[in-house]
């Protein structure tokens, strides 16, 4: 399952949508909004998504892991809109027959997702806001 | 020929919308309308990176646009 | 939050145990029952905790571990009892700021618990039953 | 003196209860004991590992059990 939503993430509800009778071990992995970034205080994050490529791009990712690690059933979903600190903003379930595989993969999903998948921050403090990366 | 293109995150912020027509000559590539846009609007300049996606596929520099093409201006990345 | 305990586990519940505002990330590591051992047929399967030296020496390991690394908070669950096939049979969630800790936090975590804390796995087959690891 | 030993696992299954009192002399290391409950139940034996914990908690091969001692033979642990 691959998902681009507004609404808060169900952790419940993607350990079910993975859960798999040979399956040993699901490790997922939380993105949640911080409240301040490199000491600045954070007050709110605004994601954006190209959604249909951001869908296309993390399907690739989860076609590579799939190819590396035996992967029985995945779950990737991430937010968009307004996200409140604390939050979920991404949320990445791998379920596989033995633990070493749900950790390398979930790691490098997230790992991969964050340098190829068409999402932006934007991050608001008191006194401004700004997009995250977007500048050296 | 005239195409769209959309934009999204600071670009978006950038050029005040999220999506406009471009008339782009025949044969250029995505890597000569980056640099249009750069001289066009100086604020890309300064980001870590302006990728054209086309499509909804990232795109080698010398790909060349073709009539129907759906550009999308990729700032930097930073979902997660 | 370390818990031996004979109910379902609830991850969600775990995850708003450790939510912290200086976390971006959380790993939950989910071990589940798996419907196989070696290709043999499990039907279910049963813990068993020595329970107060249990809680001890998960918590030796965690403390370890926040030696290692940066954890704003966790929760490590057991499940003891009869757990039927795909269920939770141990949840371990841990917050960190950034999240290479926390897949490795959460890592060490369960690969120590494996080793160390007193907890007892019996697998039944339709035809007999075996305790895991007790014999070469 | 009387010490009370817990029981655990498939050591449970073993000695067919899950606590159970051993006389033992002053003295005594929990490597003897466990010896001593390896001689009396051959089925200890074929186990991959057998310590004793003391008080709720593992200890060294040599340590002298003392009057009061909660032990607990720990059979190879399998949980997660």
């Amino acid at each position: 399952m691959i998902r681009i939503t507004s609404q808060p993430i169900d952790v419940n509800e993607l350990l079910d949508a993975v859960s798999h009778p040979g399956a040993g071990a699901v490790d997922i992995f939380v993105g949640t909004t911080r409240d301040n970034t490199g000491g600045k205080r954070v007050v709110k994050l605004d994601f954006e998504a190209y959604e249909p490529m951001a869908i296309k791009e993390i399907q690739k990712i989860v076609d590579r892991a799939s190819q590396l690690w035996t992967i029985l059933n995945y779950a990737v979903v991430h937010r968009v809109g307004l996200v409140e600190i604390g939050q979920k903003a991404v949320v990445i379930a791998v379920a596989t027959p033995h633990r070493e595989d749900a950790f390398l993969a979930c790691k490098f999903i997230i790992d991969e997702l964050k340098k190829t998948v068409p999402i932006w921050k934007k991050e608001r403090f008191e006194d401004g806001e700004v997009w995250v990366s977007a500048h050296p | 020929m005239q195409i769209s293109i959309l934009a999204f995150g600071i670009a978006r912020d950038i050029l005040g919308t999220s999506t406009f027509d471009m008339e782009i000559k025949d044969g250029q590539t995505v890597a000569e309308i980056v640099d249009e846009l750069k001289s066009k609007y100086a604020a890309f300049n300064k980001l870590n990176s302006v990728l054209l996606a086309v499509n909804e596929d990232y795109v080698d520099d010398d790909y060349i646009v073709q009539q129907g093409d759906e550009l999308a201006i990729i700032p930097p990345v930073s979902g997660g």
